[in-house]
């Protein structure tokens, strides 16, 4: 709760710095109240809070995932600095927002109460309309924005519907009495069904799963790379807490409802993710589908409820986020270096022009690929086992060949940085920047030797 | 039937009463309600036309003139006759004009003026519709009229009415929150949003008094917002005539000029009834604990006169400001509003929040 | 009281598809208005009196204004609409389709029903309501502060002029 | 509410007749002007009213987005003075929690306020 209010005062007191216009002074501000609330976060594990008029409820899995997700915040700021060098305006209202966002992103991990999660969720995603159209004069930032918007709030809407039909029926919001209704009634009648229905597929907009994806592309190739990336991991994660906690403490006497819509969610997710990445020219496109194949696999984690699940989700959501953060940090350098477009030949000889960010690339690509020693193929390891455990073998077989085909265009990437090409100019960088991604892949790797420190918490 | 002038609470049940012996319940509902809505709309003319009478007079007064003087005694009978002529006038249809926006723009300000006036507390027993939620009602029937004038500026296809209508929205939407802030104050001091609790409450003090300091800085916040919010001047750039050439009306002729004309008299009774009966006190006559003698010389005047008088009094000062004042520029409208009214109301709030807690306020 | 509801119904249903069907955004928004105005009408047949007056003085007299504002911004005076391909339109009405009949379906069994909570027709007063928000709602309440401000710095971070 | 009466929808009865009594008012007038007032149309007087200048193409010109920020801002003040109201109505049953509830609501808005006085989103730009 402390470090909720602490990210929100934070942003607040963003505002204000702003207007000493000295970038270093918000931006000192910004890590310290985001640390100071990782800590606050960290030190209430196990202490279990509750008394919000049963509104939020802070367990271990809410601390979890909120700690991820103020730690990959922490990473992004890390690389603002940087990428804001030279655009002034707006820059602090751009990191209150991204607080705000965030504030946003740990209520709805710790909801107990569906308005409280209605809230978290509207809470998220404005501030995120917004940063989405944060270049003010780039066309496809504002399309990305606008995009985003209708499809967010088209969402929103199915979701209130939803969270209407299980009130008009269970007659209460609170996660408890949904779960309690569901223990007692033998017969379920079908309004409800449909009001999970919509629920299901209100977040399948959120964490976009095909076939709710379209927007996902256009908007994460137009909004500023920072922001992508904050949209590809923070609210991605808070969706997926919230997706997995809303299923497994309120409506899992119900599979029966859900279930076959998540399985057909996560295939098609994976077949349509990867097939549409290897065709992208254009790395933060590929990098968008990769991202749906993402959510693919850790639907995985949903339709298998066990105890192992929750840890499994927790472990590939930090790989995943991890990776990605890496991934558009280099992208952001390459991009912004010679005004070069996004597409995979600006990647080549990157080894030569900056092998830092090279090796940073290589280990996020292979994280994200899942190859052995990193991070990414523990997380899809853990899923699998998890799915398995669960009793959903042939998904797991297309999940492997889904990762095989993941690997190709991963690869891709990879050869380019490392062929020959004539132009040697070097890249240069700001040791901040450097420390954050270094920070990622350091990480990325004592994860994907050391799965047990994640595995083990919840 | 015993008609009493001071509380009109039997006359209305002796007219119920009546109506359900000699004829079934639900008609007599019915025709009960039709009754009083057809009595609000003479009531509405004889008004509004009235005040048009009485924003011509105060003008010459002030301006050292007679004013209209020809048409019956102390031509008493000269808006009749404006009523008569407007009545008789063409309709003009402008070219390029959007037809059904341009009719249906008067429609919508008319009525939202007119469902207003159906809630005020005239007297004792005296009101058509009287909820629990009366000031809110009030609060969300005045904020219907502008997209009446919004959709009369956009229909004319005007550059005039254009403008007009879009500076008329911005001023009428900013001052409704300080409208709504200062009957705020009140609701803290009464605990309650019916209108006629509210006048109960003030039986031993109006709530000017008895709320003193921020009650006054409320009343004072609500006489500027109303009269900005009624399009009326200092603040009625949205219709100045040097300009804009009456501004989101210019198309208008004939009677549906009229309607629009009439609303605006309506909404400047309609607010200065609700400051009456919200910080003076409504119907309740004035008294002042001890002073029996004239406590009693006070009661013997009846309610609704009491009532008439008051509005009458903050209608006198919104006119008296009409013609006072300069006309405001809109840059220096909306930074009154936002810039001044808005913090100074909001801390109000707090600061009337803290008194009533700690209870230093005539109870 | 049943007439009175299938009279709103009506009229906010009729409204509705005229929102989407009219050529004109303007007289969208005013069908809109329209349906608003009904669906007031029903929060007070629920006797839900203060959300019945709050929808109007929001929906009505502030986001319609809004929206009539961002139309004469945007001056969408034409009447024609970008043209849309016929299969666009023949899978936007299949898949609608298919959710009306979902719900039609769902909702054919509920009369049989037991409910789960007895309704008190006295909830809607302002006076529980308040008592309700500022209790047990608290929480959700000062966190929609927070979605406010984020609000606010958005329209004026997107509408104001950046100084040169 | 110290009131013990009874709130019911029947209360907003008069509400509907009203406005069916006042829409008849306002038809029968117009239908009545129509028929008293006289019809002579000439082109010149369709024309829209410019001050003697012959019109020129579409009025309906976009205009300042000023207007349509002051428009936003005032949606959500509007919100909050709407949030305030159930708040004020039981003012004294809620006493000092709820003034500390709605206080450090206010706050962060009136931060944002502040914020936007600063930021000079009210004074108009040239």
């Amino acid at each position: 709760m402390f470090s909720i209010i602490t990210i929100a005062i934070t942003g607040v007191l963003l505002l204000y710095l702003g207007f000493l216009k000295n970038r270093w002074i918000y931006i000192s501000v910004a890590i310290t109240g985001l640390i100071t609330a990782l800590a606050l976060s960290v030190f209430s594990w196990n202490s279990l809070e509750t008394s919000f008029s049963n509104m939020l409820i802070i367990d271990n899995y809410a601390i979890a995932f909120n700690s991820v997700m103020i730690f990959a915040t922490i990473l992004i700021f890390l690389l603002a600095p940087h990428y804001f060098k030279g655009i002034e305006k707006n820059v602090p209202e751009i990191y209150a927002l991204l607080m705000f966002s965030l504030a946003g992103a740990c209520m709805v991990t710790s909801f107990d109460n569906l308005t409280m999660l209605f809230i978290g969720i509207e809470t998220m995603s404005i501030p995120l309309y917004i940063l989405a159209g944060s270049k003010k004069f780039s066309i496809r930032s504002n399309e990305a924005s606008f995009k985003y918007f209708i499809f967010s709030s088209l969402a929103t809407a199915i979701f209130l519907l939803g969270i209407t039909l299980v009130y008009g029926m269970v007659g209460s919001f609170h996660v408890g009495d949904i779960s309690n209704y569901f223990t007692i009634t033998k017969e379920i009648p079908s309004i409800l069904k449909v009001g999970i229905v919509l629920l299901v597929i209100s977040f399948g907009f959120k964490i976009a799963a095909v076939p709710f994806h379209f927007w996902a592309p256009d908007v994460y190739e137009g909004s500023p790379t920072l922001i992508t990336a904050f949209m590809a991991t923070v609210v991605k994660i808070a969706g997926f807490a919230a997706f997995y906690k809303l299923l497994s403490t309120c409506f899992i006497l119900v599979p029966d409802s859900w279930h076959h819509l998540i399985l057909g969610l996560s295939v098609l997710s994976l077949i349509i993710g990867n097939l549409a990445a290897i065709k992208q020219k254009d790395v933060k496109r590929m990098l968008a589908y990769s991202s749906i194949s993402h959510t693919g696999f850790m639907l995985f984690a949903i339709l298998s409820f066990n105890s192992f699940s929750a840890s499994s989700l927790l472990y590939y959501s930090f790989a995943y986020a991890l990776s990605t953060i890496a991934a558009f940090g280099v992208l952001m350098v390459v991009k912004n270096h010679m005004s070069a477009d996004g597409s995979v030949q600006a990647f080549e000889g990157l080894a030569k022009k900056n092998p830092i960010l090279a090796i940073v690339m290589t280990i996020s690509m292979l994280s994200m690929a899942g190859i052995p020693i990193t991070a990414g193929f523990f997380a899809k390891y853990y899923i699998f086992v998890s799915a398995i455990q669960g009793g959903w073998l042939w998904i797991v077989i297309i999940g492997i060949l889904a990762a095989l085909v993941g690997v190709a265009y991963y690869l891709k990437l990879i050869i380019a940085m490392f062929a020959k090409t004539s132009e040697t100019e070097k890249i240069v960088t700001s040791p901040l920047y450097i420390t954050s991604l270094l920070v990622a892949t350091v990480l990325i790797l004592i994860a994907g030797v050391l799965p047990n420190l994640i595995i083990s918490l919840i | 039937m015993d008609f009493n002038i001071y509380d009109f609470t039997s006359f209305t049940t002796w007219v119920h009463n009546a109506l359900t012996s000699s004829m079934s319940p639900g008609w007599a509902m019915f025709v009960e309600l039709a009754i009083v809505g057809v009595v609000f709309i003479a009531f509405y003319a004889v008004i509004g036309l009235y005040l048009v009478y009485a924003e011509r007079k105060v003008c010459a007064l002030i301006q050292n003139r007679k004013g209209p003087n020809r048409v019956g005694p102390f031509g008493l009978l000269q808006t009749i006759a404006d009523l008569f002529k407007l009545l008789m006038k063409e309709l003009i249809y402008i070219k390029n004009a959007d037809k059904f926006l341009f009719n249906l723009a008067p429609f919508i300000v008319i009525i939202a003026s007119f469902m207003a006036i159906a809630a005020l507390p005239f007297a004792k027993g005296l009101h058509a519709i009287d909820l629990n939620i009366g000031i809110f009602y009030l609060f969300a029937v005045s904020s219907l009229g502008v997209i009446g004038i919004l959709l009369a500026g956009w229909s004319s296809n005007s550059k005039y009415s254009l403008i007009g209508a879009i500076r008329s929205g911005a001023q009428v939407v900013s001052y409704e929150l300080s409208v709504g802030l200062a009957l705020l104050s009140i609701v803290i001091f009464s605990g309650s949003m019916q209108l006629s609790t509210i006048v109960e409450s003030q039986a031993n003090g109006w709530w000017i008094i008895k709320g003193h300091i921020p009650a006054i800085i409320s009343f004072l916040i609500f006489l500027v917002a109303s009269t900005a919010e009624t399009n009326r001047g200092p603040f009625d750039l949205a219709e100045a005539e040097s300009e804009l050439t009456a501004g989101f009306h210019t198309e208008y002729s004939g009677i549906k000029f009229a309607f629009f004309f009439l609303a605006e008299y309506m909404n400047m009774f309609i607010v200065a009834a609700i400051a009456a009966t919200v910080f003076l006190g409504g119907w309740m006559p004035f008294h002042i604990p001890g002073l029996d003698g004239m406590n009693h010389v006070m009661d013997y005047i009846p309610p609704f006169v009491w009532f008439m008088g008051k509005t009458a009094f903050i209608i006198f000062i919104m006119m008296w400001f009409k013609w006072t004042f300069p006309r405001l520029r809109i840059d220096q409208l909306l930074k009154l509003e936002w810039k001044y009214l808005l913090p100074l109301n909001l801390m109000n709030i707090v600061l009337i929040a803290f008194i009533v807690l700690m209870g230093w306020y005539i109870k | 009281m049943a007439f009175l509801f299938y009279l709103l119904s009506g009229i906010a249903l009729l409204s509705a598809l005229m929102v989407v069907l009219s050529k004109s955004p303007i007289n969208s928004v005013i069908y809109l208005i329209v349906c608003f105005l009904s669906i007031a009408g029903h929060y007070i047949l629920l006797n839900a009196q203060f959300l019945a007056v709050v929808h109007i003085i929001v929906y009505t007299g502030a986001i319609m204004v809004v929206f009539l504002f961002v139309i004469m911004l945007l001056n969408l005076n034409k009447t024609n609409e970008p043209h849309k391909s016929v299969l666009t339109k023949f899978m936007a009405v299949i898949s609608g389709g298919m959710l009306f009949l979902v719900l039609i379906a769902a909702a054919k069994g509920v009369n049989e029903m037991i409910v789960a909570k007895e309704f008190d027709a006295n909830i809607g007063l302002v006076a529980n309501l308040g008592k309700v928000l500022y209790t047990d709602y608290m929480i959700p309440f000062e966190a929609s502060s927070v979605l406010f401000l984020s609000a606010m710095i958005g329209a004026v971070m997107l509408g104001k002029k950046d100084k040169k | 509410m110290i009131c013990a009466k009874v709130y019911t929808p029947i209360d907003y009865l008069p509400i509907m007749i009203q406005s069916f009594v006042v829409l008849g008012f306002v038809v029968t007038t117009m239908i009545a002007t129509h028929m008293l007032g006289p019809k002579r149309n000439t082109k010149q007087k369709l024309e829209n009213f410019e001050c003697g200048i012959e019109g020129m193409g579409n009025a309906r010109s976009p205009f300042s987005v000023k207007y349509f920020v002051i428009a936003i801002l005032f949606v959500l003040f509007d919100v909050e003075v709407i949030f305030l109201y159930p708040w004020a109505v039981n003012f004294k049953e809620l006493g000092i929690q709820g003034f500390v509830g709605v206080v450090s609501f206010s706050a962060l808005l009136l931060s944002g306020f502040g914020y936007l006085m600063l930021k000079g989103a009210f004074d108009w730009e040239k």
